[in-house]
């Protein structure tokens, strides 16, 4: 299939040399317009004919077609670039790339692609781009062909690679390049440096080149790679477990983003707030409004939505939370297993209101661009959003704890939790402090909304997703112990990761309940419980 | 604005319903539709717009005249995703409002908690779901399709277009992706898939934390060998499942995932952008091309004031099922039930892709079955289609226990499930 | 002994009660099986069974009460035991169908027979004998709650710290239900009964009967829980409520009281699920689900917890207003039962009886109080003790 | 102190225990003989309550040996084991099962068979009910037998309190803080009350009042920093330099 990769630069040469310039247009605009008759079974050998010609002007088309940007007018046929959305497009000539003006998008039939398509367009592109001016074009042109390794393509490659100043596509190249090798017919000699190469390489990707490798290889190689791999797969087994590490504490940074709201108004507060997990829905779909309003006003914010969310998230479920505790709570307290039901009233309210304004669908949050896309470290595949989600968590935490060991307002609250009737006749408003501290709780559940809006559904079920395992993580911790809040999030989360390959997902998570519950059989209250002199009487 | 024509909009629907429940001054001269889609609790999510589209369809009918000289009337309730409540309120309906025919259910399990209650007092249900087959019964016309004309066909688009080699089976754990994944293993491994080229794998509903599968995902999908997912994951799951194998980078040109339960409701919650090009196969996309397709969905817009509002596949179902009945029941001349599931084999009657669905002896429709590739504006593109209508098959042909089973509901077999091999109804037959 | 301990139990309310559950399992059977269908006395089959339910809901709530009313357990997982005397009694009915499932096996049923399942798994074996079933329904929630509760109450987990590890419990068991590997059907649980002791379930004679024995069973509950409340045994129970060491310090073994107060609740559930299950037709995983057995608690609370009609009364008002809201305002009726539950926890938080007995008590001491009045201006006589 | 009492009723040895760091008591130890009434007195944070505890089997002492009638070691014990030896305690804060009647607080209190049918299945004997007549007028009660315990007055509450640990019958009755609260007649009545109880049990009292100390007239024990700081007679204890500089001199 990617013969003509051999034939390309011949090709190129003799078209060029020996045809006008004119006809070479005409022979493109033949070629291009015969996408628009083509059928996706044979679309490859038209993207293959494309990429022949070896024209600069391929490059633009092939990736607009990649895109689902080609379109071909009804009436003549004419296949056409095209910009925008909405019923009319902006047309753009593909030969002259002038500007073809406006035509509605019913007059126009798309440039039907399909996975196979997108992937021969991807093969061609990269193979079009490798010797490309651009550096970035370079990079991806080589990102490609390492992944879809082809023997025929090992002349451009190492073509390419004479040519490559940067080291980053250097290093890429000299991958795909090893790559390449192993499935080509060359030399048992060259190919042991490829598995050397590889080798070096490392990584999970080295690990399956070189073991799909193994099957078809001679038997002087096969010693070697066998030997390759022996290592790489012993780091590759650590860096796994390292991998799981980071899984348990992306997953631990949710648990604690969900539980850290509770932590304040069930352990510190006493209140079994059944609506906790309804604040979050409801930071969640505060995100989802400051999008749409970016969107459709300001589109060139969408990269600080979350960052204008974040106080307007505090601000809305602060503001739920204060009425709720002077609307009901404030008349429970004393009565922890009220405020339950309470609580779970106001959270079926909740949850029926944002039905009944939001649908009952799921909301579109996007992610931010610096929140989207991983990058590897090492053996780790980080994700971008993982990993501020992380940072969030226990920048959330650390603040929460500074508020209420450093501060004033933290000192009241703690004096007010403590002994309600010293805290009084010390001069504190009691009832004020209540109310700030339950809504200083509903605040940060609201900000941990907009952290899991970027990772799970924008729904009216949000919450109750989350309501469970808080109160796990608060209870395993120790009711009334923010750290306690901390490790039991984070050791939870580890735990689940650990369990989850050898249990699957579903045993793992009930054998985490199970350990749980045996776990405050030794532990009646939590992991970091105060331990003293019972006050109890 | 909108906010607030929803909310009055909502608060005339449950003025109406409640009317419609006080039935004792109801006007003699309507025929009651009854409509038995959760409206609260975790299916509400799918399900109302379901009951949008009922209230839709009867709305139309109505102004082209009702049905048999009479208006329809609907009949709301909300069954609040809790399957016991089903088979109340699938009950209320029928003794007490009187309904002729119901329209409902989303999963199976409320299906199956219904079930009883049409049997015993003979009522019809239309239920517009895909689901696992493995059941016919006299009372209920399955309007959704059957692994037959979703699964195979998506599967075999794979095998075909991009050479797939290797699968992975990936559901929640219920008895949907159970059977699925049983039916789709062994009709792989009659393809001559190695059994070790197959990796399946279930969570829990809500599932929400999905790194781990993604990398093994990504890992089973590195071996050198083409690749594909077939996801039956649940609704709720799938948010997270495409959020993760995006931001994971897992690309659709390297490992395509084929998906069943996610339509065009599903992924308005998504930014589809980096998903383009994953699969799913249904009978129906919204971007289908053609004059009944684009006039439903203009009324739909209309119906209900907000013109992002999308259409998906199982509301197509209630479309076909909806004018099925009608025809039966104008062909019977009466709502009278057994009238009623007489007529209704045979009937055929448009479909939304541009053709014609019949129902057929064993109470399931034909159906073209479309793959659709996932477009960055949230709709699908139809990359390909069965060349012609599929049947929906209650008892698969690839369950050892099931193999010799038909359904047919005409006199005189009327049997659900016949067993070809001994020529007894019921089974093995003993 | 045991003659005295019922007879104990009997006072006026409970009487009454007790009285209203027998005539109701004798006349709503004698009027839906009697009268004819237009005859404006008759029950429709519908509201029997609708109302069938009410009473193993009533009684579930009344199991909740002995443990979070008498002895202040709050279990936020109660619904398991009710779950799982249900999956036993389901388990019965599933091998009662015999050959008469879709696929014709005479062992297996369907659910296992699609998937693939070549024999009957060890723990379905017996469910064919009723006695057995009946058995396994008290035992199975009953030996549950007698580990769990022995493990929880020796380590003297208590409050919040107890109705979190209940909901542990039951959403554990939830996710485990939810495995097909378990073999109890997944999400879609065991259904498609086909009949009961040889009766069609479908009839409305089993029906009746059913509605029947499940008045029976709450009402011999109504007259056990008495029993036991009234009982020495039951004071203890209040007072380890209301101060738990006092009593261990009395010499108590607080864990044995909760032990036992415990798991009788969990069995009294796991014969409320029993009753419950022919009646819908159906027990799914989602029976397990925390939310339902919050429920129950708002049942309790709302009827009055720590009073023993209170929770029949209870279930019977919220699960009828929910029938009733969920037809009429199905848009809206969460805010009315969210609502309900604000309320009465503001307003009620005695719950409906308790509210209503407190009333008859205050007007009962004024009355005293007036009398004394009375008294004392007349003679100016030795104030005796109230009766 | 150290050489062993075998006789003696209440035998601690070198009992520590800490919490978090703080040490509540250090090395204490301290003997009741049968038949006495011992008070004792302390700053805060002395460790009386802690020591209460220890004897209860509420909390376990990290190191140390508590004895009770000679051989029966308590460290192993729960506080309900304890409680049917023979030990009963009286908290600081008066703690009655306020939703029982006066009666039903005596009754439960009763030194009858405490298991779950026993109790279930118990029977009010006309030997039981003459026993919390006897009681309720002890503690001048009766008007009151058939009122919610949350309706009596404090003093009384301290009251019923004594008198469900006298239906107790226990050998070693542990008081604490008996008298706060109570007006000056009542601390009078209480003291002529405890001293007839210790006529046929022991008593260890622990007290602030000190005029209460002296009404009872009996061996005292000052505790300090969780270890005894000196043991005698009123006159001497209160005579003591150390007692003074850490508690009276306060």
């Amino acid at each position: 299939m990617y013969r003509f990769i051999q034939t390309l630069l011949m090709a190129l040469f003799l078209i060029a040399a020996a045809t006008p310039w004119v006809r070479a247009e005409e022979g493109l605009r033949d070629l291009v317009n015969a996408l628009g008759e083509a059928k996706l079974s044979n679309m490859d050998e038209h993207i293959e004919a494309l990429a022949k010609t070896g024209d600069p002007k391929v490059v633009p088309i092939l990736e607009a077609l990649g895109e689902g940007n080609l379109y071909a007018r009804k009436v003549d046929g004419q296949v056409f670039l095209t910009t925008g959305s909405g019923s009319k497009l902006a047309l753009t000539d593909p030969v002259s790339g002038e500007s073809a003006g406006e035509a509605p998008k019913a007059g126009l039939q798309k440039v039907k692609v399909n996975n196979s398509v997108r992937r021969a367009v991807r093969t061609a592109l990269g193979s079009l781009t490798l010797l490309s001016q651009d550096r970035n074009a370079r990079l991806k042109a080589a990102k490609s062909v390492l992944q879809s390794p082809d023997a025929d393509a090992l002349d451009a490659i190492e073509n390419a690679l004479a040519a490559e100043k940067d080291a980053e596509v250097r290093a890429l190249l000299e991958q795909a390049r090893a790559t390449t090798l192993l499935v080509s017919d060359r030399p048992v000699e060259e190919k042991k440096q490829a598995v050397q190469t590889l080798k070096e390489w490392g990584g999970g990707d080295a690990l399956s080149v070189l073991s799909s490798a193994l099957g078809s290889a001679d038997e002087a190689l096969k010693s070697d790679i066998e030997a390759a791999l022996v290592g790489l797969e012993q780091t590759q087994a650590l860096w796994a477990a390292g991998q799981n590490v980071w899984y348990g504490l992306s997953l631990g940074s949710v648990l604690l983003l969900a539980a850290i709201g509770l932590a304040i108004t069930f352990g510190v507060m006493g209140i079994i707030n059944m609506a906790h997990g309804e604040m979050v829905m409801l930071g969640a779909y505060t995100t989802f409004l400051v999008q749409e309003v970016v969107r459709n006003s300001f589109p060139g914010l969408f990269d600080w939505s979350l960052a204008i969310a974040l106080p307007l998230a505090f601000l809305v479920t602060g503001a739920v939370g204060l009425a709720m505790e002077r609307g009901v709570i404030r008349f429970l307290y004393g009565r922890p297993l009220e405020t339950l039901l309470a609580t779970w009233g106001i959270s079926l309210i909740l949850q029926q209101s944002v039905r009944t304004i939001f649908g009952p669908t799921n909301r579109e949050v996007g992610n931010p661009s610096w929140m989207s896309g991983a990058f590897e470290l090492g053996g780790l595949t980080i994700t971008w959003n993982r990993l501020w989600i992380i940072l969030f968590a226990l920048a959330a935490f650390a603040a929460l704890l500074f508020l209420l060991k450093k501060t004033p307002m933290g000192l009241q609250m703690r004096a007010v939790t403590q002994n309600r009737r010293m805290a009084s006749s010390m001069g504190i408003r009691t009832p004020w402090v209540d109310a700030l501290t339950f809504a200083l709780g509903s605040g940060i559940a609201g900000m941990a909304g907009v952290a899991l809006s970027q990772i799970d559904n924008v729904s009216p079920n949000l919450g109750q997703g989350y309501i469970i395992d808080s109160f796990m993580v608060v209870v395993f911790g120790g009711v009334g112990n923010l750290w306690g809040t901390l490790v039991g999030a984070f050791s939870l989360g580890i735990l689940n990761k650990f369990l989850e390959p050898y249990a699957g997902a579903v045993l793992g998570k009930i054998l985490v309940l199970v350990l749980i519950i045996l776990f405050i059989q030794k532990r009646p209250r939590g992991l970091f419980a105060l331990k003293g002199r019972a006050v109890e009487a | 604005m909108t906010i607030r024509a929803r909310v009055t909009g909502a608060f005339l629907a449950a003025v109406l319903s409640t009317t419609a429940f006080n039935g004792a001054f109801a006007a003699e001269d309507t025929i009651k539709v009854g409509i038995l889609h959760s409206l609260s609790g975790t299916m509400a999510i799918s399900e109302t717009t379901l009951k949008d589209a009922m209230l839709m369809l009867i709305e139309e009918q109505n102004k082209m005249g009702g049905l048999l000289g009479k208006k329809l009337e609907a009949v709301v309730v909300d069954p609040a995703s809790d399957w016991p409540l089903f088979a109340e309120k699938a009950r209320e309906l029928i003794s007490v409002d009187k309904v002729a025919a119901v329209f409902g259910c989303w999963t199976s399990v409320s299906r199956k908690s219904v079930l009883p209650v049409f049997e015993e007092l003979n009522s019809i249900l239309f239920y517009p779901v895909q689901y696992e087959g493995e059941e016919s019964q006299r009372n209920v016309f399955y309007t959704g399709a059957a692994p037959n004309q979703q699964a195979i066909p998506a599967v075999d688009y794979l095998m075909e277009n991009d050479e797939v080699e290797r699968w992975v089976l990936a559901g929640t754990d219920y008895v949907y992706p159970r059977t699925t994944n049983k039916i789709l293993e062994a009709y792989l491994i009659s393809k001559g898939v190695k059994p070790e080229d197959i990796m399946i794998n279930y969570t829990p509903f809500g599932h929400s934390d999905w790194q781990t599968i993604v990398s093994d995902i990504k890992k089973f999908g590195s071996a050198g060998k083409k690749t594909a997912v077939v996801s039956t994951i649940n609704g709720d799951a799938n948010v997270p499942f495409y959020k993760e194998l995006a931001n994971q980078g897992v690309k659709a040109e390297d490992i395509p995932v084929v998906a069943f339960s996610v339509g065009e409701e599903e992924l308005a919650g998504l930014d589809t952008g980096p998903l383009v090009g994953h699969l799913a196969a249904w009978n129906y996309f919204q971007s289908v091309d053609n004059p009944a397709n684009a006039k439903f969905i203009e009324t739909w817009k209309a119906f209900t004031k907000n013109d992002k509002r999308v259409t998906n596949d199982p509301m197509e179902a209630h479309y076909i099922g909806f004018n099925m009945w009608l025809k039966a029941v104008e062909k019977a001349g009466t709502t009278d039930t057994d009238a009623v599931l007489d007529a209704m084999i045979g009937i055929s009657v448009p479909n939304l892709s541009g053709g014609y669905s019949t129902m057929m002896p064993n109470h399931h429709i034909t159906k073209p079955v479309l793959i659709g590739e996932i477009q960055a504006d949230g709709q699908f593109e139809t990359v390909w289609e069965t060349p012609g209508l599929v049947v929906g098959d209650e008892w698969s042909d690839y369950l050892p226990d099931s193999k010799d089973l038909i359904s047919d509901w005409r006199a005189p077999m009327s049997c659900g499930n016949f067993n070809v091999a001994t020529g007894k109804c019921g089974g093995k037959g003993s | 002994m045991i003659t005295l301990f019922l007879v104990k139990s009997l006072d006026r309310t409970i009487i009454i009660a007790v009285a209203i559950l027998l005539a109701l399992a004798v006349l709503v059977p004698a009027l839906n099986l009697l009268t004819a269908p237009d005859h404006p006395l008759h029950v429709p089959i519908y509201l029997v069974s609708l109302f069938g339910k009410y009473l193993t809901y009533a009684l579930l709530a009344l199991a909740l009460d002995l443990v979070w009313g008498f002895c202040g357990i709050l279990s936020l997982g109660h619904a398991a035991f009710f779950a799982l005397g249900g999956y036993a009694m389901g388990m019965y009915l599933m091998r009662q169908i015999g050959a008469r499932g879709s696929y014709g096996n005479p062992l297996l049923p369907d659910f296992m027979v699609f998937l693939n399942w070549k024999e009957l798994p060890w723990f379905w074996y017996g469910f064919d004998m009723f006695w057995f079933a009946a058995l396994m329904v008290v035992l199975v929630p009953g030996l549950l709650a007698f580990v769990f509760g022995w493990f929880a109450f020796r380590s003297r987990v208590n409050g919040v710290y107890l109705s979190i590890i209940t909901q542990a419990m039951t959403y554990a068991l939830l996710l485990a239900f939810f495995r097909n590997d378990m073999g109890f059907g997944g999400n879609n649980g065991l259904t498609d009964f086909k009949d009961i002791l040889g009766f069609n379930i479908q009839a409305a004679g089993t029906r009746t009967a059913l509605f029947a024995a499940s008045a029976l069973a709450l009402a011999t509950s109504l007259v056990i829980t008495s029993g036991i409340v009234r009982s020495k045994f039951g004071k203890v129970l209040v007072a380890l409520r209301d101060a738990e060491s006092r009593t261990r310090f009395l010499g108590y073994r607080v864990e044995h009281m909760k032990l036992f107060a415990f798991t009788v609740s969990a069995m009294m559930a796991g014969v409320a699920g029993a009753l419950y299950v022919p009646q819908v037709g159906i027990i799914n995983p989602g029976e397990f689900a925390p939310g339902n057995s919050i429920e129950v608690v708002i049942w309790t609370a709302v009827g009055g917890r720590g009073t023993l009609v209170g929770p029949i009364i209870g279930a019977i008002l919220v699960n009828g207003g929910k029938s009733i809201f969920t037809a009429a305002f199905p848009e809206f009726w969460l805010f009315a039962l969210g609502g309900l539950f604000v309320l009465v926890t503001l307003f009620l938080p005695k719950g409906v009886v308790g509210t209503f007995q407190q009333y008859l008590a205050r007007r009962r001491a004024y009355c005293v109080a007036a009398r004394k009045n009375e008294e004392a201006e007349l003679a100016a006589a030795e104030p005796t003790a109230a009766e | 102190m150290t050489e062993k009492k075998p006789r003696s009723l209440l035998y601690l040895d070198g009992v520590s225990v800490s919490f978090d760091g703080f040490k509540a008591l250090n090395s204490l130890s301290f003997v009741v003989e049968p038949g006495e009434l011992r008070a004792i007195i302390g700053p805060n944070g002395a460790g009386k309550t802690t020591m209460m505890d220890i004897i209860t089997g509420k909390t376990r002492p990290d190191e140390g040996e508590v004895f009770f009638k000679g051989g029966i070691d308590l460290t192993n014990k729960d506080e309900a084991e304890i409680a049917q030896l023979g030990i009963g305690r009286k908290f600081q804060k008066p703690t009655v099962f306020e939703s029982h009647t006066v009666w039903d607080n005596l009754e439960l209190a009763l030194n009858r068979s405490r298991g779950v049918f026993a109790t279930l299945f118990y029977r009010l004997t006309g030997e039981d009910k003459a026993r919390i007549e006897e009681i309720l007028s002890t503690v001048r009660l009766t008007a009151r037998r058939d009122d919610p315990a949350a309706d009596l007055s404090h003093g009384q509450k301290q009251w019923l309190e004594i008198g469900m640990l006298l239906a107790q019958e226990p050998e070693l009755l542990l008081v604490d803080e008996p008298v706060a609260g109570m007006t000056d007649a009542e601390t009078t009545e209480t003291a002529v009350l405890l001293k007839e109880i210790a006529k046929t049990r022991s008593v260890v009292v622990v007290e602030h009042d000190m005029g209460f100390i002296r009404d009872l007239g009996v061996k005292v024990t000052c505790l300090a920093e969780g270890s005894v700081l000196a043991e005698g007679s009123i006159d001497f204890v209160s005579n003591d330099a150390k007692v003074i500089e850490n508690y009276l001199g306060r």
